[in-house]
């Protein structure tokens, strides 16, 4: 009981880890319409420079704000190449952040070098009802359960979350009232950075950072935030814990050599699940 | 106010307009007619600021609300939010007004816009243009998929908002018969180019602009 | 040729559909009207299958329809044009219509790949039927035209010719002639009297009464979902219920 | 220029992985295969000629290793290999059939099972480390042991299967085998099951970021089995991430690694031949791969010195017969052995102070080897 | 009588190069025409049926094991190169008919995921050679015609271009063809024409499935060698880009896309390598560079290398000055 309550926990806490970084997906897609492929970047980016931030003995706090804004400005320089130019599809723009992960990497190795990185995080761990689970995950889940909060009230409630869907949900309506959807669209990036940055910083002290850490974030978050359909910010919470809580019991109940695999494969088939409830014509406009 | 001298838009290689020179005074209501692909919805989309004209000028005096062809709605917002999001530039928040224009809507307030039915989604339209309270309205058709009920409706409530608020309104309408009741003055776009205007009285007068907008027992 | 028994659909909770029972007689133009949000673009998806029923059945040419999929239901004959313009992007309108000739062709494939002689055959047929139904609507000059810059008459004139290459028996059209203006509007309405004149079946949603109201034998009104009339044209404009519901004074 | 001239530098192919997965690795060897060549050019070359260095990126890519291999090979005298194990195997049977002797820096274990002629092997094979671990595990009176492995890593996949087929020659049980993936990011329950068993050590075995991961987890879990970490993880590439949080664990090396801690000899010179430079110029001590790279370097310059003559075949007789120190150990290449080490050339080290320091067992056991060669 | 002349221009460089080119510059080549192959049948899913596939990468390593595993196992290689195609739509109808429900960013991560079950998959079962994977697989032949040399894997590589080429071409402008095009913009649309959507979908998916089989089968046999790392999920994204970059919905545009980035990417790999480029050179120049040339011919050629190249933009739709939907 207490093992399975200990997979749980910690399953939650790196479902959390992937729910961060897919919440800067959903925004951006959200508002633009366009995969971010550089999301995983942002993350990278952040936790090079927490651990290049404290190396320069910066106290902590400081450290990993600093770092979280500089991927909000990656994420606004992203999104400036990838909305900037007027007519971009959001495919060629898809396209763009691809190109702009790659380019990522030849100035992280610039600038850090290609050997995997760390940061010190919260140490040691705390044992709740038996199950034992690391202090640094208590962080994740506590930042995540805000965030995924913040976002849907924001999203859903706010008059300036709205103008934001609006953008993507249909882009030449938004401009009919008088948004302007560029503007919104390097907002959702800077956004979008910014939770990738989160992601990054608090991730770093649970597993090194290298250039090309990036894939295996985005794998993992593209997947949970499809779940969501890529615009609905608790859905993909919901997604994520799912993938988290698979891939550790998965683990703990003796599939460890497949773990990914079998949370992916859940995925899927919760996805087809889903879809063959919906009527096609519905999915068209009227 | 609405003031397009020599307007000549380009699709490409393609003239959408071609010296088009039109103006609607402060209080007034006018119709655009004209055939099929004659360039109505790209004049309507220069004066919104939504189409960048090859050359020529665009002046309106006032703040101005388009009411888009083919709805255009938000699909994925509720009705509610879809209006409110009319009073973007207006700072207008809340619906009740459209409400009170358009009682059906209130009942329809939670619902996805994208999954309304084509008139409902036209009703929507109409009240998002309206929610920023507009002193120049362009309407690119107002009646596509109304009841006739519906039509009537809102072409009253245009007249009264043209007679007690000064409204200026410029108006393209499938229905020239009701275009040519609600509307002083009009002008018949034909190939890109403005091929007729005056007094509605007077065109109505005019045997070919009768016969291709007014003709037959239909209508 | 149609007949529809106790059909419902509702959407969480909001009926669109509910308990409509009709039937359509061959060689019949049956006007569908009613109040906006009645339920009439809902019925004719659930008549083309392209959503399912909750309760009810459908039966056309003799068959239950109800569970088959629309692309069935097609080829036994069900044409539809719908309410917003689906055009096929990226294809130009003599695409467009050619697609509409799928269901009475049969080269897959295989064939095309291979350039079998039945591929040239159908292309020949599909290429010589698409020739003569855009002359019929009007669309000759626009061929070759990416089809989905056209402006909105052409759009709905271009959804007609790809519905009328499948020869179909029953045509159900949702408000063809909206965007069309006066000259236009003729030209459809002289075209479906022919199609009538030519025996097809045909059902017609329309906000214009007065079109309705010409082209129709018989019209059948909605409203809520359910029908509140069925009767001669000249019936239902003077009913009372209709008036209130629909016509208001405008009529 | 042709191959086998007389005339001109000497060249020497080396294809590793620059971009890609495997860059670390692959930047290490770059380094130090270029301080071996800068070294033996200053000592005035090999056969009075200088030697030229080929490189090609890989791209971590089979692939790609096959056309940087088809844009070299009329270029070079011999080649040393991608250190990723699918693109060595992809480029071996075509140097094999062109006759190129080739040192490959993949530690797979079926590049010399069996035996291809001109195709040899410098870093030692996880088959090695799992025996010696064996050795070290029984020299401590341990009994039973829990076993995690990379199931997605050819390095791991099959140091646990040689550790698994030789338990039971050194009286070990595995009373936990569990295998994880390279994207785990979890490994809770990898503890919550050696917590629950009677192992008395956990071996660890995989490269890269699970490394890091896992030894961070397995400090907060609190978990009280000694946890044992094979040589990928003796590098600056885990000690700094880790931190003091490394502080205690033991970790498996190969020699070069704890150079400054064996007796003064052959051994410990060669080893500091490179290390020092190497300090010098990049700031850290040279990492595991590098050492890979340096020793393939002096291996074949060996070779060279030996035939006399850069004819491929002759080149090929001499490393056949190569016996020769080098930072990996000393190696002794015959026609049946192209891996060429054994395990006294690995050591068992704990981290103290943030550096590798070889356990008392062994000390003894390394000195030992090193009198013996 | 120009495309005539053109076409006629291009078969005689692919005929004449394999000949003159070297050793080196083949692997290149072949290499191309084999991305080329996939990119084709990439344009064809995506760019004309409008289903995005993510996981292309794992119908080329089907096609590359299926001829591998057979070969190695006796059965003459002409018929392991004709199974990796079959092989490959034959999963691809298996998967699909589950996976082809989805549509858009749902398919495209499934896709995704297959590809990474796939290749673990392979990473793990005896009979594929595990992570290592499988070694001296034969070479192609034909009775007792061996195709040792590179430019005999060139010809065979582009014949089977031509032969992806040419029934892509056929398929396209027909009636099954313009059913898919109908159906990537309106499911409904087209089914209400006829169209049986879901079975069209899923032919697409085999036909695109087997032109990476067929690729994947040439490959292993002009390598000797498969493993799952030959086949990341990498790869996979590099054939969209490949799609995109040339022009997608263009069959040459598939061909120029596939032949641009190859030739970029090899380029700077060489350029890297010449002696006395600094030590970062390899990565700026395999990833700045790259990743620069990438987002500007995106950006300003948003319609890909092809349309562009050969100038005659026949509609100018980015020249559009609204963004109507
Ligand atoms: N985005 C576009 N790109 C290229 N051509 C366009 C575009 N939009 C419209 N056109 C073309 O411009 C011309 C004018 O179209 P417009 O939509 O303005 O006509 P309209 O008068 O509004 O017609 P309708 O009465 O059918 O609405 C048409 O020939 C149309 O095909
Ligand atoms: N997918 C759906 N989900 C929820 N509600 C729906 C859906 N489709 C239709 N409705 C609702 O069902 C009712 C009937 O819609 P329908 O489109 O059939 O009306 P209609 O009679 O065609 O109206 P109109 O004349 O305006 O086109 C409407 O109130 C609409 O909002
Ligand atoms: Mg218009
Ligand atoms: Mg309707």
């Amino acid at each position: 009981m207490s093992a399975f309550l200990t997979y749980l926990l910690n399953g939650l806490a790196v479902g959390c880890a992937i729910a961060l970084v897919s919440g800067g997906l959903v925004v951006i897609h959200r508002v633009t319409g366009v995969v971010n492929f550089a999301q995983g970047t942002f993350a990278v980016v952040a936790g090079l420079c927490t651990s290049s931030l404290l190396g320069l003995g910066l106290p902590h706090g400081l450290s990993e704000v600093a770092a979280a804004l500089v991927a909000a400005l990656a994420g606004l320089l992203t999104g400036l190449a990838a909305i900037g130019r007027r007519g971009t599809t959001p495919l060629s723009s898809l396209i763009v952040t691809l190109g702009v992960g790659v380019l990522a990497y030849a100035v992280e190795i610039v600038l850090w070098g290609d050997q995997p990185r760390s940061a010190p995080g919260l140490a040691g761990s705390v044992t709740v009802a038996g199950a034992r689970i690391q202090t640094q995950y208590l962080l994740v889940i506590g930042v995540t359960a805000a965030t995924f909060a913040l976002l849907a009230l924001f999203f859903g409630r706010t008059y300036l979350g709205k103008a934001l869907t609006a953008c993507a949900s249909n882009p030449y309506a938004a401009r009919v009232v008088g948004i302007d959807t560029r503007l919104m669209g390097l907002m959702a990036f800077a956004l979008g950075g910014l939770l990738g940055g989160v992601a990054g910083v608090l991730v770093t002290p649970l597993r090194p950072i290298s250039f090309d850490t990036d894939v295996t974030l985005i794998v993992n978050a593209f997947a949970a935030a499809v779940f969501g359909a890529l615009t609905r910010p608790v859905i993909t919470l919901a997604g994520a814990l799912l993938l988290g809580v698979a891939e550790t019991m998965a683990a703990g109940y003796g599939y460890g050599s497949h773990q990914l695999e079998v949370a992916l494969g859940l995925m899927i088939v919760v996805m087809i699940v889903q879809v063959s409830r919906r009527p096609a014509v519905s999915q068209e406009p009227t | 106010m609405i003031d397009v001298r020599d307007l000549v838009v380009s699709y490409g290689t393609a003239t959408a307009l071609d010296r088009v020179t039109l103006t609607v005074r402060r209080g007034e209501m006018v119709a655009l007619l004209g055939p099929n692909g004659a360039g109505k919805s790209t004049l309507a989309n220069t004066l919104a600021g939504l189409v960048q004209p090859a050359s020529g000028t665009v002046e309106i005096g006032g703040r101005l609300a388009l009411i888009p062809e083919g709805r255009q709605l938000f699909p994925d917002l509720s009705v509610a939010d879809n209006l409110a999001l009319g009073g973007w530039r207006s700072g207008e928040r809340d619906p009740s007004y459209v409400y009170d224009l358009l009682p059906r809507l209130a009942g329809l307030a939670g619902r996805r816009a994208g999954v309304l039915s084509g008139g409902e989604q036209q009703m929507v339209a109409f009240g998002r243009a309206m929610m920023s309270r507009p002193s120049v309205l362009v309407v690119d058709e107002l009646s596509l998929g109304l009841a006739p009920n519906v039509t009537a409706d809102l072409a009253g409530h245009l007249a009264e908002l043209n007679r007690e608020q000064g409204l200026t309104v410029l108006l393209i309408e499938q229905n020239a018969r009701l275009a040519f009741e609600l509307c002083g003055r009009a002008y018949v776009l034909e190939s890109s180019r403005v091929v007729a205007e005056g007094e509605c009285a007077e065109l109505a007068g005019d045997p070919r602009v009768a016969g291709a907008y007014l003709g037959g027992a239909i209508t | 040729m149609l007949t529809v028994t106790g059909l419902s659909r509702s959407f969480g909770g909001v009926y669109a559909v509910r308990d409509v029972s009709l039937t359509v007689a061959d060689g019949e133009v049956c006007g569908v009207i009613g109040p906006n949000g009645a339920g009439k673009s809902t019925l004719f998806n659930l008549i083309t299958g392209h959503l399912t029923a909750d309760h009810g059945q459908i039966s056309f040419l003799g068959h239950r329809v109800d569970r088959l999929a629309p692309h069935r239901r097609a080829r036994l004959g069900m044409s539809i044009v719908f309410q917003a313009a689906r055009v096929f992007r990226g294809m130009t309108v003599r695409e467009n219509v050619m697609v509409g000739m799928h269901g009475r062709t049969g080269a897959g494939f295989v064939s095309a790949a291979l350039r079998l002689p039945r591929h040239r055959r159908d292309e020949r047929e599909i290429a010589a039927e698409t020739d003569a139904v855009l002359r019929r609507v009007g669309l000759a000059d626009w061929a070759d035209r990416p089809a989905d810059l056209l402006p909105i008459g052409q759009q709905r004139a271009l959804q007609l010719a790809r519905a009328l290459c499948a020869r179909p028996r029953l045509l159900l059209l949702d408000e063809p002639a909206s965007g069309l203006r006066g000259q236009e509007r003729e030209r459809l309405a002289a075209l479906v009297e022919e199609l009538r004149a030519d025996g097809l079946t045909i059902l017609l949603v329309e906000h214009d009464v007065a079109f309705v109201t010409r082209l129709a034998d018989r019209v059948v009104v909605l409203d809520l979902g359910r029908v509140i009339a069925d009767g001669s044209p000249a019936e239902v404009r003077a009913d009372p219920l209709v008036l209130a519901a629909y016509l208001g004074q405008a009529s | 220029g042709g191959g086998s001239s007389t005339e001109g530098s000497i060249k020497v192919g080396l294809i590793v992985s620059l971009t890609g997965n495997y860059t670390p690795l692959g930047s290490e060897d770059k380094k130090a295969v270029e301080l071996a060549v800068e070294q033996v050019n200053a000592q005035g070359g090999l056969l009075g000629r200088k030697v030229e260095l080929v490189t090609r990126d890989d791209k971590t890519a089979p692939d790609q290793g096959i056309v940087a291999y088809n844009q070299i090979k009329g270029d070079i005298d011999a080649l040393i290999g991608p250190v990723f194990s699918n693109a060595a195997l992809a480029v071996e049977p075509l140097a094999q059939r062109d006759k190129m002797p080739y040192l490959s820096l993949a530690p797979a274990q079926e590049q010399v099972e069996p035996v291809k002629s001109y195709v040899f092997v410098t870093p030692a094979l996880s088959s090695m480390y799992a025996e010696r671990y064996l050795q070290y595990i029984q020299a401590k009176g341990i009994k039973t042991v829990a076993v995690a492995w990379d199931s997605k890593s050819a390095y791991s996949v099959s140091g646990h299967k040689s550790m698994v087929a030789l338990a039971s020659k050194y009286g070990v049980k595995i009373a936990v085998d569990e295998p994880y993936e390279t994207t785990t990011s979890d490994f809770s329950p990898l503890f919550t099951h050696v917590r629950g068993s009677a192992a008395e050590a956990l071996v660890f075995w995989g490269s890269g970021a699970p490394g890091v991961t896992a030894a961070k987890q397995y400090v907060a879990s609190g978990l009280k089995t000694p946890l044992f970490l094979t040589a990928s993880q003796a590098s600056k590439l885990w000690l700094e991430p880790m931190g003091g949080a490394a502080e205690g664990m033991t970790v498996q090396s190969a020699i070069g690694v704890v150079g400054e801690h064996l007796p003064d000899g052959k051994q410990k010179q060669v080893i500091e031949q490179m290390a020092r430079p190497y300090q010098q110029k990049y700031g850290y001590p040279p990492p595991q791969f590098a050492q890979d790279g340096y020793s393939a370097s002096l291996l074949l310059f060996e070779a060279i010195r030996k035939a006399g003559v850069t004819d491929k075949a002759k080149v090929q007789q001499a490393l056949e017969r190569m016996d020769l120190v080098t930072p990996n150990g000393r190696f002794r290449y015959s026609a049946t052995d192209h891996s060429g080490l054994s395990p006294e050339f690995i050591s068992v080290n704990t981290v103290q102070k943030g550096k590798f320091v070889p356990t008392d067992w062994a000390k003894e056991q390394l000195a030992k080897t090193v009198g013996a060669g | 009588m120009i495309r005539a002349a053109a076409g006629l221009l291009v078969a005689a460089v692919t005929l004449a190069l394999p000949a003159v080119l070297d050793d080196s510059a083949l692997a290149v080549y072949i290499l191309l025409g084999l991305a080329a192959m996939v990119t084709v049948g990439v344009s064809l899913l995506m760019g004309y049926a409008g289903q995005v596939s993510l996981g292309q990468g794992a119908f080329y390593a089907i096609g590359a094991y299926t001829a591998a595993l057979l070969s190695l196992h006796g059965v003459p290689p002409l018929a392991g190169l004709v199974a990796a195609p079959v092989a490959a739509a034959g999963s691809a109808l298996v998967i699909g008919v589950p996976l082809l429900r989805l549509r858009g960013h749902h398919l495209a991560f499934a896709t995704l995921a297959v590809q990474l079950i796939l290749l673990s998959l392979a990473g793990q079962l005896e009979i594929t050679g595990g992570d290592i994977g499988l070694q001296a697989i034969p070479q192609f032949a034909i009775g007792s015609f061996e195709a040792g040399s590179a430019a005999a894997y060139a010809y065979m590589t582009w014949a089977g271009l031509a032969l992806v080429m040419l029934v892509t071409r056929n398929v396209i402008d027909s009636r099954p063809g313009r059913a898919l095009r109908a159906l990537a913009t309106s499911e409904t649309a087209a089914a209400s024409s006829g169209i049986p959507v879901g079975r069209y979908k899923l032919v697409v998916f085999a036909l695109s499935a087997a032109f990476a089989g067929l690729a994947g089968g040439i490959y292993c046999f002009y390598t000797g060698y498969v493993a799952p790392g030959s086949f990341p999920v990498l790869i996979s994204i590099q054939y969209i880009v490949m799609a995109v970059v040339g022009g997608l919905g263009t069959i040459w545009g598939a061909v120029v896309g596939a032949a641009a980035i190859t030739l970029l990417v090899q380029g700077l790999n060489s350029l890297a390598a010449v002696p006395g480029m600094p030590s970062s050179a390899p990565s700026v120049l395999s990833y700045a560079v790259y990743a620069l040339v990438l987002i500007l011919v995106v950006l300003f050629l948003p319609h890909g290398l092809l349309p562009a190249l050969s100038g005659r933009l026949s509609r100018k739709r980015d020249a559009s000055p609204v963004e109507t939907r």
